[in-house]
């Protein structure tokens, strides 16, 4: 569960720390995802495994699209920047997920059946739920791809580039919202890929995303703000005290003990464990 | 008659790097003092521990005859220190007014009073016709005079000048100089960091030159800038000669 | 030059007290509870977000949380009244002390924090908060608390037969707000807000107490959203965890806020008066639809006005003064 | 039917709004309203609400031969065949919100009765409201049994709460265990709201005067992103019977998240909510084989009583869905209602209050297993028996209690 976590606190770091923009439609962007996976394997038997690339790349577009349309403009309010991010991606939030329920219907879904779903692994009686092992290791390629998309290409230097002086990146050529479509696209392909993997567990309805978003968050601070390895961290962290809080306090304060060592963190930390904006 | 301003034997260390090594200057009350040196000589560190933004490493800051090493930069303002930003630092939202209002209500809680001063500190430092311009509309000269008129609206004892006359063209040099004498004449102290010399040395009754972080000559004007280890000092470093 | 703004001051508070005494008037003329109703909401949100806006807009902590003093102000007062029969009315200043503490306690870790991270942890602390009294049995978990019905009186601020009272201390409470910000606008603790959100290191040069600056916000608006708190608990009569310090409480203050102009005086009895009228009406015409429709129709409205209008509906009446730009 | 409403700043004219609704002298349209969920997380159960609710009207307005109250006949046959109009509002499961609707509807919308809610914490301001206003509400799912118990003289339920579910599970182990099946220990698991805190607790107390030993008492966050850690301890309990108390969401990542820790208990006792929607079922029906959750509503009645059976068709053909616990309520709840406001002759809150508070009407004239519907001085009618049924090749199958129980409990679960 940590590394899904990881995943989608990824996605968002990308688009977080890459452009200090807040999305407070990440959430709605894994709805959408999910969604997705399932409308392929209800209508074309597409499990979502496979589906998983299909899902990422059209999250993709939505993502550079959501990026190009809206939060461009947003971007270039003079006043209130921060709080323009925040309203606008939250009407956009609300927005999705009054589509969703117009056209998807508020019932309730779930892909019954798929190469993955409720199989398990049993290691030395540790049981090992196939659907979260694979999220775990489709995470951890889709990470390590990433890094080495932004620590060895010279795109992924130009994303880093952009962050950290846009003024001077246009300078030498670059066009400043492409770079950040492709952050979008890129951050938003990673939800899709992590809701696609859900999608073979969970249950999928239109306010899907709230349950996801906060811990998203609070997984990229925990981390550090545009460190994508810190997300990846505060992933694993958040998953294992989830785990430990849900054994020492009852299991409905399971999150605050997530909360918490968020708070504790920050608070020794002030940046997030690999914080460095 | 007793300094101003005192550092004793200072030391700032960031990780490894050491920005301050043993400096001790001292100003006296009613002069102006200039703080120069190249790029990275450590002026804008012994700027920053003098006005309070951080503690030193090591050593003692005397104001006034009172230590005040442990103080934070509110407190010293408190005590008559008033500064300026290297990079302006206004607060942009606000009006002219408002900014230097802000200043003055160190002094006063009655808002009358504070406005009454901050306009007088207005018609002083000659921005009384942008009073009610929002900071954020202000070209950059006035920026740099904002930042003068917040701090004298506090009433300090010693003005620290945080290169405000870099960057600035020739006519809104000379009116910045102008300024700075004003100031002076008005019965203030001040200490000014500027990266070239030339801007400076006509104005200060004395100039302290700081290179690797260390003291390097300290002295009138004219004997400074013939100082051989000065010349090599700047000439050493290529960037400012030209700037 | 000082004429120009005294009298803008002088003006600001006649228009509000014309405003307030016209709402004052309104009942007269509006008999329709439904309609009551929506007036209440509005006063309500409008002094909550004129409370929030002295934190969020003029000290510029962005809180995300006050749901949290929200939900302390209701359960303070009707924990007291339920299990000590301590009166509303005492118990609302009891919830707005407690909350003001509470605020003040927390800004000590808090305030270190910037930008975002400052944000998630004032979201985060307020779903802390949520989880506890939702798990707390003594003040009835997830059942919340259904306030006694004891008959009209003023000494219990209750009322079955009419709405008035309630509406009332509503426009009393949005006046409060107001005039508390009006006035703190023109003093000491409003410029050092400003300056402490604008540039909190000038500020510190220049003798501003950054840190308490931020604690004496923390402690008004907290105090002042309890207090709302309390009102809205005595207003609904049932109070559980998820109604009273649910995240949406924290996006409610805020909203009017920002739509209507964040750190200004008018901004958040502007943005109520907008919002919270359109909030209800969309979900009277298309809220039985079941298809989300109201829902496409509010976050539409947010996206563009907070796209087209970055400084809020206001920026609309008010151009910011350019006399003798330079530029 | 289309839904007309008046614009609410019109509204404004409206008479004096603490005067209750005069009955008007000639009648030819009854106005009831319909308050649920119809955004937000279980917007699913308000649409499907409205779809029950429809069934209802077509079979109160529209002539059909069916036994039950006022289906012979077109519309209210004590006002004159006037026919009833629905009107439908949204709460959002909040209750002020819900609050704020219901006065709507009952100052604007005229309404002579409330329908609602689905989320307990939503009847509970509503109740309130309708009770200041001396109009009726009839609590058609609210399965919390606190809600009856204030005293509110204008309240009315006519189906079972958690405490009678609770029982009839218990009976239904105590008659197991006559039978030879060891029942001893149970594992509660329950959401963190009012509808999951009332079970856990009706369970747990009835536990202990039976003598049944909770092993692991489990209340989680309703809408959790994980079970897993709360699954674990499950599992590691490993009672003899799991009782859930969950919504669909829930349901299905609990069923989803047992299978994949290799949980597989002995039974699973549900207590309805999302144990008897189609969308569990339809995500995970392959895992729940076996599964038994009471209910007030099985579909085998039809085999007893056939117009249960064409009835569930009607409503299936508006929703896809066959009746479940809940809409089966919702339904009866309606015709129940309109049942009382047809005797009443009239649309006055009170006379229909005096109406309700009389009825009686036998078990056979519903589509539900019940004795009989007759409310209690509190309103709540104590002949509505729950049932259990068991989930058996993709079909429930009655079988508690024994007189309408139409197969034998299968046990352990596959």
């Amino acid at each position: 569960m940590g590394l899904l976590y990881g995943l989608i606190a990824v996605g968002l770091a990308l688009i977080f720390g890459l452009m200090d923009v807040t999305n407070f439609a990440h959430g709605e962007f894994l709805m959408i995802a999910m969604y997705l996976s399932f409308f392929l394997f209800a209508f074309f038997a597409i499990d979502p495994l496979l589906s998983a690339p299909l899902v990422a790349a059209a999250l993709f577009i939505f993502g550079a699209v959501v990026y190009l349309l809206l939060v461009r403009f947003a971007m270039r309010a003079k006043a209130n920047a921060g709080m323009v991010q925040i309203f606008t991606t939250f009407g956009l939030a609300i927005v999705m997920r009054g589509l969703a329920q117009y056209f998807f219907t508020p019932d309730y879904r779930s892909i019954p059946q798929s190469w993955l779903g409720g199989k398990t692994i049993s290691v030395g009686g540790i049981f090992l739920p196939e659907p979260q092992l694979v999220g775990a290791l489709v995470s951890i390629a889709a990470f390590a791809g990433l890094y080495f998309f932004i620590h060895r290409t010279d795109f992924g230097r130009a994303i880093e580039a952009t962050r950290e002086d846009p003024g001077a990146v246009a300078l030498v050529g670059i066009d400043k919202n492409r770079v950040f479509a492709f952050g979008w696209g890129l951050g938003a392909a990673l939800v899709g890929l992590a809701g696609a993997i859900m999608a073979v567990f969970f249950y999928i309805y239109p306010d899907v995303g709230a349950s996801f978003a906060l811990i998203a968050y609070v997984t990229v601070a925990l981390g550090g703000f545009g460190s994508v390895f810190g997300a990846f961290a505060g992933g694993i962290i958040v998953g294992l005290v989830e785990a430990v809080t849900a054994l020492v306090l009852p299991p409905s304060l399971k999150s605050v003990g997530i909360y918490s060592v968020y708070l504790l963190v920050v608070f020794i930390r002030p940046r997030g464990l690999f914080g460095s904006m | 008659m007793s300094a101003l301003l005192e550092t004793r034997g200072v030391w700032q260390r960031f990780g490894g790097l050491v920005a301050n090594s043993d400096v001790s200057i001292s100003v006296g009350r009613g002069e102006i003092v200039g703080l120069i040196g190249p790029n990275g000589a450590g002026k804008s560190t012994l700027f920053n521990l003098i006005a309070g933004v951080l503690p030193p490493t090591q050593g003692s800051i005397l104001f006034d005859g009172e230590a005040v090493t442990k103080l934070p930069a509110a407190e010293r303002c408190r005590r008559g220190i008033g500064r300026t930003f290297q990079v302006v630092k206004s607060f942009e939202t606000m009006t002219v007014i408002d900014n230097v209002i802000v200043g003055a209500l160190v002094r006063t809680t009655v808002m009358r009073e504070a406005r009454r001063k901050a306009h007088e500190v207005l018609e002083f430092t000659g921005l009384a016709a942008r009073a009610h311009v929002l900071a954020s509309d202000l070209v950059p000269a006035e920026k740099r005079r904002l930042e003068v008129a917040r701090a004298l609206a506090t009433e300090p004892k010693l003005l620290l000048l945080d290169e405000v006359l870099t960057g600035l063209t020739p006519t809104e040099a000379q009116t910045g100089v102008a300024l700075v004498r004003k100031v002076r004449d008005a019965g203030i102290t001040v200490l000014m960091v500027e990266h070239v010399m030339e801007i400076v040395m006509p104005l200060v009754d004395r100039a302290i030159v700081l290179d690797l972080g260390k003291v390097l000559v300290e002295g009138k004007p004219a004997d400074v800038v013939r100082d051989p280890k000065v010349i090599k000092a700047y000439l050493g470093d290529r960037h400012a000669v030209g700037a | 030059m000082d004429k120009d703004f005294a009298v803008r001051r002088r003006r600001d508070l006649i228009i509000a007290a014309a405003l307030a005494a016209i709402a004052a008037l309104t009942p007269l003329f509006v008999k329709d509870v439904v309609v009551q109703n929506i007036l209440i909401l509005t006063l309500m949100y409008a002094g909550l977000s004129q409370s929030w806006n002295i934190l969020s807009g003029y000290c510029g902590q962005i809180s995300l949380g006050h749901a949290l003093y929200f939900g302390l102000g209701a359960y303070t007062t009707e924990l007291l009244f339920t299990k000590f029969g301590v009166l509303p009315w005492f118990g609302m200043l009891a919830g707005g002390v407690v909350s003001a503490l509470i605020a003040m306690g927390l800004g000590y870790p808090f305030f270190r924090l910037r930008g975002h991270y400052f944000v998630i942890a004032t979201i985060v602390i307020a779903e802390i908060g949520l989880l506890l009294f939702h798990n707390w049995e003594w003040a009835g978990a997830a059942m919340g608390i259904t306030i006694p019905i004891r008959g009209d009186s003023w000494l219990k601020f209750q009322f079955l037969r009419t709405k008035l009272p309630y509406f009332y201390f509503a426009l009393a409470l949005c006046c409060l707000a107001w005039f508390v910000t009006w006035w703190l606008e023109n003093s000491k603790w409003g410029f050092w807000w400003r300056a402490v959100k604008d540039n909190p290191e000038a500020a510190e040069s220049l003798g501003v107490d950054v840190f308490n600056s931020k604690m004496g916000a923390a402690a008004v608006s907290a105090f002042l959203v309890a207090v709302g708190g309390s009102f809205y608990a005595q207003f609904v009569s049932y109070i559980d965890p998820e109604s009273v310090m649910g995240f949406q409480f924290s996006l409610l203050m805020a909203l009017p806020a920002v739509l209507g102009g964040i750190g200004t005086l008018w901004g958040p009895v502007l943005g109520a008066a907008i919002l919270i009228p359109l909030t209800e009406l969309t979900r009277f015409k298309f809220g039985g639809s079941g298809r989300g429709v109201d829902l496409i129709v509010y976050g539409t409205l947010i996206v563009l006005i907070s796209l087209a209008l970055p400084r809020g509906l206001l920026s609309l009446f008010s151009r910011p003064k350019k006399t003798g730009a330079a530029r | 039917m289309t839904i007309t409403r008046r614009d609410v700043l019109l509204g404004a004219t409206a008479t004096a709004a603490l005067v209750p609704l005069a009955a008007r002298a000639q009648t030819t349209e009854v106005v009831i309203g319909v308050i649920y969920p119809f955004s937000g997380g279980s917007a699913q159960q308000g649409v499907d609400a409205q779809k029950a609710y429809e069934t209802a009207l077509e079979v109160i307005n529209k002539d059909s031969d069916f036994d039950l109250p006022l289906a012979k006949g077109e519309g209210l046959p004590g006002l004159g065949g006037a026919k009833i109009r629905l009107v439908f509002a949204d709460h959002q499961a909040d209750p002020q919100k819900g609050r704020a609707e219901a006065e709507r509807l009952i100052t604007q919308e005229k309404v002579c009765a409330v329908i609602g809610t689905y989320q307990s914490a939503v009847a509970v301001t509503v109740s309130q409201i309708c009770e200041r206003y001396q109009v009726p509400f009839v609590s058609a799912d609210n399965s919390s049994p606190s809600l009856h118990r204030r005293g509110l003289k204008y309240y009315f339920r006519a189906s079972p709460h958690d405490e009678m579910y609770s029982a009839a599970m218990f009976d239904f182990f105590d008659a197991m265990k006559k039978k030879g099946t060891k029942i001893e220990t149970l594992s509660l698991f329950h959401e963190d709201t009012i509808f999951g805190t009332d079970s856990g607790n009706a369970q747990t107390k009835i536990a202990g005067e039976r003598g049944y030993k909770i092993v692991t008492d489990i209340k989680y966050r309703a809408n959790s992103p994980s079970l897993s850690a709360e699954v674990q301890q499950l599992k590691t309990a490993n009672a003899d019977v799991l009782m859930p108390s969950s919504y669909t969401t829930d349901g299905i990542l609990l069923v989803k998240t047992m299978a994949e820790l290799g949980y597989k208990p002995n039974a699973i006792v549900a207590q309805d909510a999302g144990f008897s929607e189609k969308a569990l079922y339809d995500a995970v029906g392959d895992k729940l084989e076996g599964v038994i959750s009471r209910g007030t509503f099985s579909l085998d009645l039809a085999q007893k009583r056939p117009m249960v059976g064409k009835i569930n068709e009607m409503f299936k053909a508006r929703s896809g869905k066959d009746f479940n616990d809940l809409t089966s309520r919702q339904f009866m709840g309606l015709i129940i209602l309109a049942d009382a406001i047809s005797r009443a002759k009239s649309t006055d809150g009170e006379k229909i209050r005096d109406a309700l508070a009389a009825t009686d009407i036998p078990g056979e004239k519903t589509i539900m297993p019940w004795k009989r519907v007759k409310f209690d001085e509190m309103g709540q009618n104590n002949d509505a028996d729950p049932v259990l049924l068991q989930y058996v090749g993709g079909k429930f199958v009655t079988i508690f209690p024994p007189q309408a129980a139409i197969a034998e409990a299968i046990w352990p679960m596959k």
